[in-house]
């Protein structure tokens, strides 16, 4: 899942400073999960909103609405309606969903709300890890299911540097060392031969060094 | 003998090695490396110039290198993957050896995160093992690691660093294989201080006959006090200092600490000289470079051999 | 300038703290008519956005009283209240108004002197602070659903 | 209102139980049956149901007015279907025996149909003479009937005194005057019988040297009550009955002919006058502040109740009434003035004092009126001396013949929450005489079904109680409705004066219906005592019992802001528009149900929790007894006798043989419950059992706590260092086991409140002062020349214990008074024990040598276990660590977790027999519990939108009990019968997909758009 | 690697005990079994030695068996005779049960069915005895065996008082591993300092010690405990640090956590007894760091 934090309201509010009408586009799908813009932040962002215009003695309108998905052109459609009678757009998706708004209301400013941070799985409630690079060649079925791409703060391919300390990552004891864990992993699935095999310096373009990504699956694409 | 390299021949020799180290200025003032150098002309038998050294900027290796070598010294050069690509990494290479520099030391560098730009990106691109491969295939298939030829291979003694202490301790080994492996010539070691640990990594690596695929280079840092000691155990990653080093500086004066620790350090090379396996020493005396030749001296490691 | 009276929302748990105010009415103690209480059945109930809500709508003040820490009748209601209001008041730091406004209190259902007590420091820290920063400039400011 | 008897008999072929006597006892009792499903026949000689609980202001320790804690049950009472009520009826004749009785009843003729009166009050109006008034203070009473809520809503009149019955028709536009109305018998099949009759109240005026009756400003209790009572004759003013005028020194006289030795006395004290003059006190200064001075002339002060020795701090120390310790001589009227002068002697001064007073009341006790010795006779039981019921020594709801029982003041004086238990307790001793209740019985269906009001646009009628002088004494409710008329969607706003009175119920249903509304506000008090009462309402009415909100105009204003009117008038309008924007978005909801399990767990293995288990298991109720000690038992195996003399070994053996044997029971013994969960009629217990402690887990319904008390054995007057330093417990078992030490003993002292009554327990034990006595009688039985000295602070021997204490200073014993401040030290030197003390009367130092020195020490709550047990099953506890009831006035034994009873010394120290009388109180109100057979849910449940869902399992984690999961549709579900309704999800919901049904966000933020908005 | 081969290779074991059910619903025990795999080497199943009638052990462990878990039942003496108990043991070893623990039984005057006759046939020793005789093919009355069943067999000690009752007890075990015991559990443990004296005695006799672990669940339940077993020394340190918690239960956990952790170094095993609380074993286990 793509996760991403609210930007610190400050910085919203210099983006909307010039305009009256906002737009408040929340998405219901990754940002909801990840607590940062489904349908309660997008309350609660224009909620300070109000209190910061209150507090300037301004007027501020907002229009509050929450998509199924802001990376659906079909779904960003809906906006069509209030477009018009917003001078400014604020989305609360991810990178794909401001872009996606962006691109269809051309005529419009978009402003995101929130940073998009990286893909992470759930720890429990309300915490957030990075496990995936999306670096477009996956080797965790070499390591254990661990991706020392994303995990290992040097994205070491071939094992644990010097700076590993008590099984912690040098750069932070709160900090698992990838290539620990890797490890560890392997020696219960007993594949601790595994580790001596030499990982290739890694092609990076399927992950994006070659450029934008893209996917085109030709059975589906019209 | 593949290359070059003062240190590849030393070691064919047979005799006990010796490197030390020189830091880099934190500017453009070449005399600075100059009078390192000086300090270390006639007791080592390579001088490694640091790349960027706890990820701080400091004047590249590369340019280091090149002041020494103009010296008459031999530098090896260090390079870490945090700062460069695969493309970087390799014009430097090329471009080095063009300069005579024929040594080199295969990093993967401390984090951004602990020196002054810690904002940086770190590359990455290829690890350390995958670096050592890459300059032994520039060097022994004469192609660049993207597959193309090299017109012109630069014939690099390649150098990779070993931390017998961090831990998963019996990755240690392993490690090493997979180093050598990767095509790697030299071992340096991180700084030993628990003698102890460090016989047992050895004892893995003669039971698995490494040592006689690579050369290793027991690392050696003089403690300048009990201070620095306690720094190091406590705030320097993939350190290990037992508590004894400690007790003992704790022992004496303040002024006396920096004698006992240069006695601990004579000690150790004594202790590690009886190790199979061990073909010499690397020497760190971090900011204390001048007294690396008493060190040399006292260790009964001088003089150097003519090769 | 006309004696301030700030208006004051409280957001109190059925089985303790709105106990408490009942309690607090039997007893007869009195404590500033500022509070007006909502009720909920938890405190947990209590969203953020009741509480950035009631200041948007005019709310010099907001305070949330649950049951004591360890004796909610849900368990744990009151500490995730707590940690919403924590919340609101990072936001209100950011927002530049003082995070004062907003608190979180616990009580027991017999303790209708501390439902009193809190009442009566409440009112007196808005009254400290003064009016909501959103009533200073007077420009009503007209919400949209 | 009396229209249930034709159902009745078609509901159940059961023979009734019959309780005579509608005061606050009779309606428990009577409802605790009715809710139990039992059919029962109330009858009360007065032509309205209340007894004298409804005559009262306020009562003690609440300070709550009397009629809004009485009314709901009184209105209660009307509408169970297994309940009904015959005023102006009396018992004749009882002939048969337990399980059936035929009663024979004769109802007086009443002049009036109660189903065509109104209670428009013309014939009040126009012939006064003719209707029945309040008796006693009343002749200038605003209101012919007892009190605004009386149930039947009827007037009633005194054919005697027409004297022109065509014009007395012709005034009833109802048509309501029945002229030939007459006396009718009839003979109804009972099972048993409740008495529950209370007593009078006595009239001082047969004592010659107080004034009592002659004096104008010399009111009793009761009078003085009905003066501050906003429905007595002032309209709730304080005046004076000889000038109106408000007085500004009032004294109270206590134990006015009780305790007493003089020509009109009775010697028991009548338990209740030391409470309510400390009430009647302390709402004067409430009221009036520092302009009234008030003084009370006491002897002992005997404020023996569960915290009430806390109230009587407060009434000292804050509201700094005076108190004297003294029975004053007379009081002589000043003529001019009719002031009035108290003479009275101090205890350490020899002279006389006289001081003067603008009022003085008397308090008066209990005495048993002349109608219920005749009652006594016809029902052919047992009474004592002083002609209350003699009842059973271990059991005192059971009379001398078998099928009659007894509650309240006829057994004894008490005060109201001793009367609600005694009251459950006597109806749960009444059923025992009825057949079990088959299992498959169907449920009553009590309400029409629900109007569909989706869709329409709110029509709200706004009704605002204005309970007496509560409310309205402090807002201008007129003025209140006007506001409210502006909103648009109101369509009906009034008043209803005591919105909890039947009369204002029928009116407020009957608005309703008239003006087609769909949603409704009442402004009264807390929706914590009333809301089930008007949800009822509407249900009655047709409409969805979720469509009202109840506005706290009481509780949490008037009573709070009463000093400051405006405020308070202010904040009424702001928290009734709060109401009716709320109510705007309230939606019709369904209660989820679930079947009851018809177990019942009882905590405590003593006296008590045998009595409940073995009361539970009769009525077919599959009980577990589970105990922490090896054996049953607990306390009482430590005490010998009664201070009546009744062997308590013997008894308790007894018991535990009962509860052995009884197959409904399982006794769980070293046991100790370590888990708890589930909810009120679905509970779940997890118990660790036997020596090697098995795990169980325990299903049931009801829980009965009674995990008794510790005795308290405090460090003080050498007890623990000092041999012949022992507490009374240990003095109990030594007049057993030794009687040559008792009789070589030469001197003994008793010392009381032992580590009770001081700062670190507060309170009083209640138990101690009978305790002292019976082992000082006991003494002087085995030795009759030693002496005994008792040192005491106030000898609490409440009710007929007083003969007791009576009989011990007849025998000899010396009573000594100390004060906290000059407490007695007990010295010893080369094992000779010494008490020095301070003697008042004599006003000097004394010292007594003793061989023993007997300590009462009392009882203290456990403290770990009930704090643990408390944490387990979430129940509240008092300052000194008992448990806490739901409502210390009338609902004594219920707690505030709903399926939770309490009884005996968890509660609060108590004798053998009151631990008894509250265990069966307990087992009965648990029938009732139990007799509803599903568990209502309630409405107020998470609800999740599937098109907003995200599916992100924030739900799944937050929720406190393992709810919601994600199912086959991948969204988020949460089983409504699962929920326990807290709204943590709904509150941390990121896609606010979630709504807690009741509290749903829009209905939050119209409460604070209502706050806001004007 | 099975529990008999952890015994002897040296490593650490980790045992937990679970009561089957009073019934035949036996939902419960499956559902915190699944929890356990890959955590614990065995479960220990009480016998009907607790005093109280429930699901027999031996049905029990070939449940476990099912769940692929490792059972270990307990084996007395007390409601059986040697008949009985032969064939159990043979049928134990067909259903794939082979970790017995000989114990004591409870005194029957405790249990729910005071008033059963008491067989008492085989002692401790008796039992350990037959065991061994089974193993070697020969039934108690001398007849060959078709087939030899295979068990490890081991022996619970009672609570020890004090030195005296220490050296008692560690003679009656040098005397039962002389009959074939092979490993020790002991009682449970709430002072560690007192405890390690014991652990050591034990050692002594080179066989496995594993001491037990309790789960307190409550101030009431640790009170108990205190005052009915004062053998115990469940100090009031112990209480009170329960009774302050914020969260009791997290804390007890954390007791039984800390002491697991701490009885790691001093000892060949441990057997954890959550007295019903099984579905916090994971929990316990978790602290303990296993």
């Amino acid at each position: 899942m793509i996760t991403a934090e609210q930007k610190p309201i400050q910085e919203i509010i210099q983006y909307i400073a010039p305009y009256g009408r906002i737009l408040l586009v929340g998405c219901n799908e990754c940002v909801t999960v990840c607590a940062a813009g489904g349908r309660k932040e997008v309350g609660l962002l224009a909620s300070a909103l109000h209190l910061n215009s209150l507090k300037q003695g301004k007027t501020i309108d907002i229009k509050e609405i929450t998509l199924e998905r802001q990376c659906d052109p079909e779904y960003v459609e809906e906006l069509a309606p209030y477009i018009d009678g917003a001078d400014a757009v604020l989305s609360m998706a991810c990178g794909c969903g401001v872009q996606t708004v962006a691109g269809r209301y051309k005529k419009s400013p978009v402003f995101p709300a929130v940073n998009t941070r990286f893909m992470g799985a759930s720890l429990g409630q309300g915490v957030w890890a990075e496990r995936c690079k999306g670096c477009g060649d996956c080797v965790l079925g070499i390591t254990g299911g661990i991706c020392p791409v994303a995990r290992c703060s040097k994205h070491l391919l071939n094992g644990p540097c010097g700076g590993t300390s008590n099984g912690q990552c040098e750069i932070s004891p709160d900090v698992d060392c990838a290539w620990r864990l890797i490890w560890e992993r392997l020696k219960a699935l007993g594949m601790e031969n595994r580790y001596e095999d030499l990982m290739n310096a890694k092609d990076w373009r399927p992950g994006g060094a070659g450029g934008p990504g893209k996917i085109i699956r030709e059975d589906l694409a019209q | 003998m593949n290359t070059e390299s003062r240190l590849e021949k030393i070691l064919a020799s047979g005799a006990l090695a010796v490197t030390s180290e020189c830091g880099p200025p934190r500017g453009a003032r070449p005399e600075k490396v100059k009078e390192k150098a000086a300090l270390l002309k006639d007791h080592v038998d390579g001088i490694n110039v640091t790349d960027n050294q706890t990820a701080m900027v400091r004047m590249s290796s590369f340019a280091a290198g090149i002041i020494i070598k103009q010296m008459g010294l031999d530098p090896i050069m260090q390079m870490v993957s945090r700062d460069r690509n695969r493309l970087a990494m390799q014009s430097d290479i090329i471009g080095a050896y063009a300069f005579g520099i024929n040594t080199m030391l295969c990093l993967s560098g401390d984090h951004a995160k602990f020196g002054d730009h810690p904002m940086a990106q770190g590359v990455f691109d290829i690890d350390s093992v995958q670096m050592i491969n890459m300059v032994r295939r520039m060097r022994d298939e004469e192609t660049f690691q993207g597959g193309a030829k090299i017109d012109g291979a630069p014939k690099m003694f390649i150098g990779a660093a070993a931390n017998p202490f961090a831990d998963p301790f019996e990755l240690r080994v392993m490690r090493l294989a997979k180093k050598i492996k990767a095509g790697v010539d030299f071992i340096q070691t991180q700084c030993i201080f628990n003698l102890d640990k460090f016989e047992e990594w050895m004892k893995g690596v003669t039971d698995r006959g490494l040592d006689e695929k690579v050369h290793i280079l027991a690392g050696i840092t003089p403690m300048k006090s009990v201070g620095m000691a306690r720094y190091m155990k406590n705030k320097v990653p993939g350190m290990d200092i037992p508590d004894a080093v400690i007790k003992r500086l704790e022992g004496v004066s303040k002024e006396q600490q920096p004698e006992e620790g240069i006695k601990m350090a004579v000690e150790s090379i004594e202790r590690i000289k009886e190790i199979k396996g061990v073909h010499g020493f690397h020497i760190m005396a971090i900011e204390w470079e001048e007294k690396v030749p008493q060190i040399v001296e006292q260790a009964g490691l001088y003089p150097r051999p003519k090769v | 300038m006309e004696k301030f009276e700030p208006e004051i929302v409280a957001f109190c748990c059925h089985y303790c703290a709105y106990t408490a105010a009942d309690m607090a009415g039997s007893k007869r103690i009195s404590y500033p008519s500022n509070v007006k209480i909502i009720r909920v059945p938890c405190t947990g109930k209590v969203d953020a956005i009741h509480l950035m809500k009631a200041l948007e709508k005019g709310a010099d003040g907001v305070y949330v009283a649950g049951c004591l820490e360890g004796d909610c009748h849900f368990k744990n209601g009151n500490i995730r209240a707590l940690a919403r209001v924590d919340r609101v008041k990072k936001v209100l730091t950011e927002l530049g108004w003082e995070p004062e406004r907003v608190a979180m209190v616990n009580m027991s259902a017999g303790m209708g002197e501390k439902f009193a007590r809190t009442a009566q420091e409440f009112t007196e820290t808005i009254k400290k602070l003064g009016p909501s920063p959103g009533k200073l400039t007077g420009n009503g400011n007209k919400v949209a659903s | 209102m009396q229209k249930n008897n034709s159902s009745e008999n078609a509901l159940s072929p059961d023979r009734r139980v019959l309780v005579i006597g509608g005061g606050v006892g009779g309606i428990r009792a009577a409802l605790d049956l009715a809710e139990s499903r039992r059919d029962v026949l109330l009858i009360d000689k007065s032509y309205a149901i209340g007894g004298l609980m409804t005559q009262l202001d306020r009562t003690f320790p609440t300070n709550n007015c009397d009629l809004c804690t009485v009314s709901p049950y009184l209105s209660q009472g009307a509408r169970e279907r297994h309940l009904e009520i015959k005023p102006m009826t009396s018992l004749t004749k009882l002939e048969g025996e337990a399980g059936a009785f035929s009663a024979t009843l004769v109802t007086e003729p009443r002049f009036i149909d109660t189903d065509k009166c109104t209670a428009c009050g013309e014939c009040a109006k126009q012939f006064p003479e003719a209707v029945r008034v309040t008796p006693g203070l009343d002749p200038r009473a605003p209101t012919c009937m007892r009190y605004p809520q009386a149930t039947p809503f009827a007037f009633s009149i005194d054919m005697a005194k027409v004297t022109d019955i065509a014009a007395l028709k012709k005034v009833c536009r109802a048509d309501a005057i029945l002229a030939d109305d007459t006396q009718s018998k009839t003979v109804i099949d009972v099972a048993s019988v409740v008495l529950c009759v209370g007593a009078d109240l006595f009239d001082p005026a047969v004592l010659d040297n107080y004034g009592g009756g002659k004096f104008d400003n010399v009111v009793t209790g009761l009078e003085y009550e009905r003066i501050m009572s906003a429905s007595g004759p002032f309209q709730g003013n304080l005046k004076r009955k000889s000038d109106g005028r408000r007085p500004k020194k009032v004294a109270w006289i206590q134990c006015v002919g009780s305790r007493g030795i003089n020509k009109g006395d009775v010697p028991y004290c009548s338990g209740v006058c030391c409470m309510y003059a400390l009430k009647e006190a302390m709402v004067t200064r409430e009221r009036f502040g520092d302009d009234i001075d008030t003084t009370i002339f006491f002897m002992d002060m005997r404020t023996y109740g569960k915290d009430y020795e806390l109230y009587f701090n407060r009434a000292r120390d804050e509201y700094k009434i005076r108190m004297i310790r003294s029975r004053p001589h007379s009081i002589v009227e000043t003529a001019e003035t009719k002031n009035l002068s108290i003479t009275y002697a101090l205890e350490d001064k020899p002279v006389q004092e006289t001081e003067e007073f603008d009022m003085v009341v008397l308090s008066t006790g209990f005495r048993v009126g002349e109608d219920t010795k005749n009652l006594a006779g016809v029902l052919g039981i047992d009474v004592n001396p002083y002609d209350f019921a003699a009842t059973h020594p271990f059991n005192p709801v059971l009379t001398s013949k078998p099928g009659v029982y007894v509650c309240g003041v006829i057994e004894s004086p008490k005060d109201i929450p001793e009367t609600m238990v005694q009251a459950s307790a006597a109806a749960a001793m009444a059923v025992t005489d009825l057949p079990v209740i088959p299992k498959d019985r169907e449920m009553d269906e009590m309400f029409p079904p629900e109007r569909d009001v989706r869709g329409q646009d709110p029509r709200i009628g706004v009704f605002v109680c204005d309970c007496g002088f509560e409310i309205g004494g402090v807002l201008d409710v007129n003025k209140l409705l006007e506001t409210a008329k502006t909103h648009p969607e109101v369509a009906v706003a009034r008043a209803v004066g005591y919105g909890c009175s039947s009369e204002s119920m029928a009116n407020i249903e009957a608005m309703i219906k008239e003006n087609n509304l769909n949603r409704v506000v009442i402004g009264g008090c807390s929706p914590r005592t009333h809301e089930t009462k008007f949800q009822d309402l509407l249900q009655r009415v047709g409409l969805n019992k979720y469509l009202v909100e109840i506005v706290n105009l009481r509780d949490q204003n008037t009573w709070t802001h009463m000093n400051v009117p405006d405020q308070a008038q202010s904040k009424a309008v702001k928290l009734l528009n709060v109401g009716i924007a709320g109510v705007r978005k309230n939606r019709p909801l369904v209660d989820h149900t679930l079947p009851m399990s018809q177990n019942a767990l009882v905590v405590g293995g003593g006296v008590t929790g045998m009595t409940a288990a073995l009361k539970l298991a009769d009525q077919g109720i599959k009980t577990y007894i589970v105990e922490r000690a090896p054996s049953l038992g607990g306390l009482a195996r430590s005490i010998r006798k009664t201070i009546e003399g009744e062997d308590v070994g013997v008894f308790v053996q007894g018991l535990v043989e009962k509860v052995a044997a009884h197959d409904n029971i399982q006794v769980l013994t070293r046991s100790i419950i370590v888990d708890h969960s589930g909810m009120p009629g679905l509970f779940k217990t997890g118990i660790q059992t036997g020596v090697r402690m098995n795990y169980m887990q325990i299903d049931h319904g009801v829980t009965v706590l009674a995990t008794g008390a510790m005795a308290n054995r405090p460090a003080q007057y050498g007890l623990g260092t000092c041999t012949n330093v022992i507490t009374q417990l240990e003095m109990d078992s030594l007049l057993e086991e030794d009687t040559a030490r008792i009789q070589s003993m030469e001197q003994v002292v008793m010392i009381q409140c032992v580590g009770s009554r001081e700062p670190e327990n507060p309170n009083c034990s209640r138990i101690c002062c009978q305790a002292a006595m019976k082992n000082a009688l006991r003494i002087k039985e085995i030795s009759p020349d030693t002496q005994i000295f008792v040192l005491y602070r106030d000898m609490r021997t409440y009710g007929f214990q007083e003969e007791y204490y009576r009989k011990a200073r007849d025998l000899g014993v010396k009573f000594i008074r100390f004060s906290l401040d000059m407490r007695p030290k007990v010295v010893e030197t080369d094992n000779i024990l010494a008490v020095h003390t301070h003697d008042f009367i004599l006003d000097s130092d004394i010292e007594i040598a003793a061989d023993c020195v007997v300590l009462s020490t009392g009882l203290i709550a456990d403290d770990e276990t009930t704090e643990d047990l408390a944490l387990m099953f979430h129940l509240p506890r008092t300052g000194d660590n008992f448990f806490l009831e739901d409502h210390v006035k009338l609902r004594p034994v219920d707690m505030a977790q709903r399926g939770f009873f309490l009884a005996g010394t968890a509660h609060s120290p108590k004798t053998i027999r009151e631990s008894i009388t509250q265990a069966h109180a307990a087992a009965g109100r648990a029938q009732t519990l139990l007799a509803k057979k599903e568990i209502n849910l309630g409405a107020c449940v998470a609800k999740v939108d599937p098109d907003k869902c995200a599916s992100c399992l924030v739900c799944v984690r937050v929720c406190p009990f393992d709810v919601p999961f994600i199912n086959a549709e991948g969204v988020s579900q949460i089983d409504a019968d699962k929920c326990h309704g807290c709204g943590v999800c709904a509150g941390d919901c990121p896609a606010k997909a979630i709504q807690l049904l009741a509290y749903e966000d829009d209905q939050i933020l119209a409460k604070l758009d209502g706050l806001f908005e004007r | 690697m099975s529990f008999q081969a952890k015994l002897t290779s040296g490593e650490f074991v980790v045992l937990a005990e679970m009561d089957t059910p009073k019934g035949v619903d036996i939902s419960d025990l499956v559902t915190n079994v699944r929890y356990l795999k890959s955590r614990v080497d065995a479960v220990v199943i009480p016998d009907l030695d607790s005093g109280v009638m429930h699901l027999g052990a031996l049905a029990a462990g070939a449940v476990m068996r099912q769940q692929g878990m490792e059972p270990l039942i307990h084996v007395c003496g007390r409601d059986k005779n040697r008949m009985a108990l032969q064939s159990d043991l043979l049928a134990a070893h067909v259903l794939g049960i082979h970790n017995l623990m000989v114990v004591k039984a409870e005194e029957m005057i405790n249990g729910d069915h005071p008033d059963a006759k008491i067989v008492d046939d085989l002692d401790d020793l008796g039992i350990l005895s037959m065991i061994r005789s089974l193993t070697t093919g020969t039934d108690l009355a001398g007849f060959e065996l078709r087939g030899k069943p295979q068990f490890t067999p081991g022996i619970a000690i009672p609570p020890i008082v004090d030195q005296a009752d220490l050296e008692k007890q560690v003679a009656d075990a040098r005397e039962k591993i002389a009959a074939g015991a092979a490993y020790i559990v002991l009682q449970p443990v709430f002072d560690l300092t007192f405890y390690t004296q014991i652990i050591d005695a034990f050692t002594s006799l080179n066989v496995p010690v594993i001491p037990s672990v309790f789960l307190l669940k409550n101030v009431g339940m640790a009170r108990y405990i205190s005052i009915n077993d004062p053998d115990s020394r469940l100090s009031e340190d112990m209480i009170r640090r329960i009774r302050k918690a914020r969260d009791r239960e997290a804390e007890c956990i954390a007791i039984a956590g800390e002491m697991i952790h701490a009885l790691k170094g001093i000892s060949r095993g441990i057997k954890i007894s959550a007295l019903g609380w099984e579905d916090r074993l994971p929990a316990i286990l978790d602290s303990a760091g296993l």
